[in-house]
């Protein structure tokens, strides 16, 4: 018997299916590669838009007055930004320090502990955390922050209260990414260690956080976006009040409060320096993401060395 | 508007857009909705988004009317208004805060910096806390008018924006002081919120006492819009004018004006 | 992404992989099985007694008993599933990571302080090391990957540290290979280098006891022959216990072999133990020859 | 003394753990704080009643109702409007291109500068385009749009990370029995990536939900029961704000309103859960998962 | 976490599992090495004429020509890393998929249309089937699995489908095992089981040849002994390339043995390729006799 001749006619593709198969394929390249076109342009609308909008001021002063001029009086043409742009970065950086040692202690705690009910109940937690609307968050450092820091000093509403509130409002974010850089880990690095009768602090400072060491770093840069862009909680708890940060109880404002608070309000040169101000948050965003890719292109050739 | 430019009032003849203030909006929604109860057809948007909002829209067309919590300025007078209320500003402090009044020279110490405890002008033995408004605030510019200050001379511990904000920090911080819309401080003061309203230069402040013009730091409520008006503007605004509409403004704590 | 649902442990041959999470070294110390025993203390052994080990209501492992002599190679063999790996895993407490892993009987190294050692699996698993059947060098350099053990293991002095480091690479043969490039990655290296690494960090430690886990499985047969000859010398110094699907490779390096089986209850059972050639020339049991036919 | 505890391996364990304990006993206190405060002010609020009436006098009284739908189709508009662009980008950058390469690189770091811009700005934006140059006006349209702007990042790297984990070995497989690419992405990368997919969605979903600052200069402000897309109608986040700053004695039912959004957020949650177990058996062929 | 740089390459031994996400299928088409030839169409062969591989600069497969008869079973063996698997690679075009994989000369199958297939690596893979190391069954049910990519060739009808599915599961021996149970999850089953259920899933695209790459090494010695007796009844219909570490496999099952070697320079090339009896008793070249030592 010579099976295949006869078989081999049985099953395949016609020419026409095999057209509309060709067919249906380049449509769904085509389709996606012009979907993920729009949606990485999105980024260029913006700051087009952005720069449109900054351009009348920007044109009369140049880009270097918002950081010369004498302060923050926007009515009478004089626009500050510097000690705004300080804030954002103060209180940024305040913010995952003090998340940090938490979300990573949270992280290893769920995640290694096996699946018990406490900590299926501690990630349920931090899901539902990280639904709570930004608002809340304000009202809870508003109504409980704020006054507990006002006994220690008046009015509590400052540099640190912004600190507390965003890193609360961050933690779930950098938490949820951090548990999955330390799931990534291959198990079989903690197991070695622990054949090896290395105690578990140190398998997990000196091998599992170093190997994850890339994931949680891009979970707290995503925190550090998430928290300099925070615009409602910063203007409900820190005080508002334009001024380099001295101290952590003293009052600050920054780039964004900025907008929401004078945004409804500002006309003429007033409202484009607010935009001056976005652009600016735009330009401090890249420059974070920059230093990211930078990192992580340097730890990739790190590696390869 | 024009129909081009206007889509709120492009998609259909019965639809307004109303835009402004957010002192002014919870008022106008009220009053939007009883406008549209014997007018089927209407419909009435209401969005809050700040004065100078208010203006821009009508200005581009965006919005029929603009609502604005202040005297309209002398740049916008090429557009039509209406004052459909007044809302006193009153100074507030904390409830326990046991000084009887001030003068208004006391308060330009108090907010340059010159006065910096409670006992110097017949309070308790307390730091001030100096909450002030951000910069465009139609509630700044009535009280620094009334003082006679410049922003820039205001020396806060805090800055606020919205009226609810400046009665959540006073509340919370017994040596602390600020102004806010007297309807919205009367409300909260009889709701529990541990604020009082502090005479000013002898004069209480009431809604009472503003409805009657006896109180000096007052601000104005308007409406802005295109002139000359579209029909439908007109009956809206005719509508602010009603009695029902008076009586839902002093339901929100407003002064209603008589025309 | 944590899907690993118990329908996909039959997907998973080894059971290192499957290690959920190494939760804490020390949670379940109190289920040792490392204990001291009555066993004759001038013929030195390993010896198990009774050891059952439990998955949840499951039994794998059924009531083991098994006398490892000291300096000798001694193979597990045996059907997939029936409980090799985790009686191995009992004897240097790696059975403690696993959740859900229940173990009783008792493990006594006749030669060593088994109550200290019950007390402290850190010092027992320096004693007791172990290769897995994968290789699993850290994400470090070469010299690194051997330091790091030593260190942990409280030896600082660098001169010594460079000594151990050296003397362990060229017990498994690596100095030669390597000592040009110390500080590359150990991910560079092949399969076979690699796993030669991990057996020269487990010797580093100085343990007495090794325990191995179809360490040949994933290699070619030029590396698995280095790591059979490594096998034979290291033997005359230490224990070597050494699970393998190669009844070859059981034939040529083992002086002992232990069959197991897993019987229709789940349960896996040890069959036969003989010496080598014994087992093979003279099975005893029908399993055995069933078994042997597959060589 | 303190040398000696960390020369000690096992005292440095307990020192270690008691660490770990404390920290995540802390963390855990103050997550529990604000949403207890949520549950604690918003349970009496909330009834019946309050999910079926419509806000009244400024949202003092009333309840919630038109504000759910609003926030239902304006939340529905920003997800129709992000999903596909974000599954795009997923597809390119685990199967379309190197992910080492410069296209990756340009389109990661876009997603990575739009996940940092600030929602205010981004409430500007949708302002000047959508409502104005596209004459949406405030609209749920609008809103949505912009919104949907605003999740694509969160959106796009949940979904890649969620192709790339389910991946690895299908493609190979896939490959050699003549399949093609499309084919495999879809037919068998797609439902074993499902859940990871679910939960970037409803991680987007709940930023979108939660946002205030967008939606302020967007959808609109309208509490009224929209009638089409082309209505201004205000979402629950922007209800809460506007109760807590703006409405005096609005504060009870901020807490209720908030009350009500955990509550459909678990809602959603459960629901999307649910249905990816029934989806995943459909996809797979199999009876049931064990 | 996609973390796949090149020296992981070596740690590798499954190159399907380490195939990058991004690969085109169709993207290297111009590099077809399939192309018709002048071989005797009488005597039905797959001809491999002067075919290297490089990856990058580096060559792998250095000018290999062979000759491989149909329906018997050839093994390729050597050492790790001398491109047994490249060579694989390159007979049904999976080499397109490796990003910086080059391939020059050329493959024909003198029984079929080399024209056709050479243009379209789908038809090609549909009559060359593959399986690999690690069983690879999709996520879906016993049933999907062999249906999903009966129906991406075309198959649609209900009657026809069930047919195919059966007798491919026949034909491995898995029909009596699963069919009470089509439904469940493929990760259910046990890794020979997985094994035979990819076998069964290339077979139901009645492929003419079947490629394999090592098929056995993660299973064992009863799973891999019902793998060879099904290698050794299929190849009666069927052309089977094995790649194999195990010498003994491959003197059980092949019909011709080809040897590759690494040399200093990095590429594999052919050493010798006999009829299996006679490689393994006279080996001609030298590294064939060092290697056949390992055995
Ligand atoms: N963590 C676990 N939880 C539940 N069951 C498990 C676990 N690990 C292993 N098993 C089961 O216990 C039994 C014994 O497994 P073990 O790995 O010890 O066998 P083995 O002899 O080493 O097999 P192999 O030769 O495949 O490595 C198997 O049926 C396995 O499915
Ligand atoms: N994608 C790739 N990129 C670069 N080099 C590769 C790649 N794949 C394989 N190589 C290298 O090519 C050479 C041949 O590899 P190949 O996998 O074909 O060998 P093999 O004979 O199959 O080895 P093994 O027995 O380990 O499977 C090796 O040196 C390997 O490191
Ligand atoms: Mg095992
Ligand atoms: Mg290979």
């Amino acid at each position: 018997m010579e099976p295949h001749p006869a078989k081999l006619a049985g099953i395949g593709l016609t020419p026409s299916m095999r057209r509309a198969l060709m067919l249906r394929d380049a449509v769904f390249w085509g389709a996606m590669g012009a979907l993920a076109l729009l949606g990485t342009v999105v980024v260029l609308f913006v700051a087009w838009f952005l720069v449109g909008e900054s351009l009348p001021l920007l044109e009369k002063g140049g880009l270097l007055r918002f950081f010369t001029d004498e302060g923050w009086w926007p009515t009478d043409g004089s626009f500050n930004l510097s000690p705004m742009v300080v804030t954002s970065v103060a209180i940024t950086f305040g913010a995952l320090l003090l998340v940090a040692p938490f979300s990573l202690a949270f992280s290893i705690f769920t995640t290694f502990r096996g699946r018990t009910a406490a900590t299926r109940f501690l990630r349920m937690l931090t899901e539902a955390s990280a639904a709570v609307p930004t608002v809340i968050f304000g009202l809870w450092g508003a109504t409980v922050v704020v006054p507990l820091l006002g006994k220690l000093a008046p009015p509590g509403a400052s540099l640190l209260a912004g600190i507390i509130v965003l890193s609360m409002m961050i933690f779930p974010t950098v938490t949820l990414l951090t548990q999955a850089a330390l799931e990534a880990v291959p198990r079989t690095y903690a197991q070695a260690a622990s054949a090896l009768g290395v105690s578990e602090s140190t398998t997990m400072l000196r091998v599992v956080l170093p190997v994850a060491g890339h994931g949680i770093f891009s979970a707290l840069l995503l925190g550090a976006a998430r928290a300099i862009g925070e615009t409602m909680v910063v203007l409900m708890v820190c005080g508002n009040i334009v001024q380099m940060p001295g101290a952590l109880l003293d009052p600050v404002r920054t780039l964004t409060a900025n907008i929401a608070l004078e945004m409804p309000y500002a006309m003429g040169d007033h409202r484009t320096s607010l935009f001056v101000s976005g652009l600016m948050m735009l330009f401090l965003v890249s420059a974070m993401v920059a230093v990211s890719e930078w990192m992580s292109l340097r730890g990739r050739t790190r590696l390869k060395a | 508007g024009d129909g081009a430019s206007s889509p709120g009032a492009a998609t259909a003849a019965a639809r307004l857009t109303v835009v402004g203030s957010s002192t002014v909006s919870p008022l106008m929604a009220e009053i939007a909705k009883d406008f549209e109860k014997g007018r089927p057809e209407m419909r009435v948007d209401v969005q809050a988004g700040g004065s100078s909002r208010g203006i821009t829209d009508v200005r581009n067309g965006v919005a029929d009317i603009g609502m604005v919590s202040r005297a309209l300025k002398p740049d916008e007078s090429e557009l039509g208004h209406t004052l459909i209320a007044r809302d006193g500003v009153s100074v507030i402090v904390h409830r326990d805060n046991t000084v009887p009044g001030l003068a208004r020279a006391q308060l330009v110490d108090i907010y340059t910096g010159k006065i910096t405890n409670w006992s110097q002008v017949g309070g308790p033995d307390l730091p001030i806390t100096v909450v002030s408004k951000a910069e465009g605030r139609s509630t700044l510019e009535v009280f620094s008018d009334y003082v006679g200050l410049s922003y820039k001379d205001i020396k806060a511990q805090m800055i606020i924006g919205d009226n609810q904000q400046g009665i959540q920090a006073v509340s919370s911080t017994p040596g602390a002081i600020t102004y806010v819309s007297i309807g919205t401080a009367e409300y909260e003061a009889g709701n529990g919120a541990a604020i009082r309203l502090v005479p000013l230069d002898g004069m209480t402040p009431t809604t009472q006492a503003v409805a009657e013009g006896r109180f000096p730091m007052v601000r104005e409520l308007n409406l802005v819009y295109k002139s000359p008006a579209a029909p439908n503007v007109q009956a809206l605004i005719a509508h602010t004018a009603t009695p029902k509409a008076a009586e839902i403004i002093r339901g929100q704590y407003m002064v209603p004006v008589s025309r | 992404m944590k899907r690993q649902s118990t329908m996909e442990w039959n997907a998973m041959n080894d059971l290192a992989e499957a290690l959920p999470s190494f939760a804490m070294p020390m949670e379940n110390a109190g289920s040792a099985v490392i204990g001291p025993c009555d066993c004759d203390e001038r013929r030195e052994t390993i010896s198990l007694d009774n050891v059952t080990v439990r998955y949840g209501e499951q039994v794998v492992v059924d009531d083991v008993s098994l006398s490892i002599r000291r300096n000798s190679v001694t193979a597990f063999i045996g059907p997939s599933g029936c409980g090799k790996s985790s009686l191995l895993y009992c004897m240097n407490r790696m059975s403690d990571l696993i959740p859900g892993c229940k173990v009783s009987g008792s493990v006594c190294y006749s030669w060593l302080d088994n109550a200290r050692l019950g007390k402290d699996p850190i010092l027992l698993r320096r004693h007791v090391g172990m290769l897995f059947q994968r290789p699993n060098p850290f994400p470090f350099s070469i010299w690194r990957n051997i330091e790091f053990a030593l260190k942990e293991h409280g030896v600082r002095n660098r001169g010594e540290l460079s000594d151990r480091i050296e003397s362990a690479l060229k017990e498994v043969g690596l100095w030669q290979e390597v000592h040009g490039r110390l500080d590359a990655h150990a991910g560079s290296l092949s399969g076979g280098q690699q796993q030669r690494l991990c057996l020269a960090r487990a010797l580093a430690l100085d343990p007495s006891v090794l325990l191995m886990d179809e360490p040949c499985s994933a290699l070619d047969p030029i590396s698995t022959q280095k790591i059979e000859d490594l096998i034979l010398r290291l033997a005359e110094h230490r224990t070597i216990v050494l699970v393998t699907h190669s009844l070859g490779q059981a034939r040529r390096v083992a002086d002992q072999v232990a069959l197991f089986w897993k019987l229709d209850d789940g349960a896996g059972r040890l069959i036969e133990q003989a010496p080598a050639e014994t087992l093979f020339e003279q099975p005893r049991h029908d399993l055995t020859r069933t078994y042997l036919e597959f060589a | 003394m303190m040398s000696s505890i960390l020369d000690n391996p096992v005292a440095r364990d307990r020192l270690w753990r008691a660490l770990l304990w404390t920290l995540t006993v802390i963390a855990s206190a103050a997550l529990l704080w604000p949403i207890g405060m949520v549950i604690v002010e918003g349970v009496g609020a909330i009834s019946p009643a309050f999910l079926t009436s419509n806000p009244e006098n400024a949202g003092r009284a009333g309840g919630i109702a038109s504000i759910l739908v609003s926030t239902f189709m304006i939340v529905g508009v920003s997800l129709g409007a992000s999903l596909p662009p974000a599954f795009a980008i997923a597809v390119m950058l685990t199967e379309g291109c190197d992910p080492h390469g410069r296209i990756a690189a340009v389109m990661r770091s876009s997603l990575d500068i739009l996940a940092g811009i600030p929602s205010v700005v981004f409430g500007l934006f949708g302002l000047s385009l959508f409502c104005r140059q596209l004459g949406l006006g405030y609209s749920i349209l609008a809103g949505g749009l912009t919104l949907g702007c605003m999740i694509l990042p969160t959106l796009a790297r949940a979904l890649t990370t969620a192709l790339e984990a389910s991946g690895a070995g299908h493609r190979g497989a896939g490959a050699a029995l003549g399949l093609t690419r499309r084919a495999v992405l879809l037919r068998v990368i797609l439902p074993v990536a499902l859940p990871g997919i679910c939960a970037g969605i409803i991680l987007a979903l709940t930023r979108a939900l939660a946002e205030t600052a967008v939606l302020l200069f967007t959808s609109g402000y309208s509490d009224r029961m929209p009638s089409s897309v082309m209505d201004s109608g205000r979402s629950i986040s922007v209800h809460i704000y506007e109760l807590s700053t703006n409405v005096p004695g609005g504060i009870g039912n901020a807490y209720g309103s908030a009350f009500a959004l955990l509550l459909v957020l678990a809602v959603l949650s459960v629901s999307v859960h649910a249905s990816l177990a029934w989806m995943q058996r459909r996809m797979t062929g199999t009876r049931a998962t064990h």
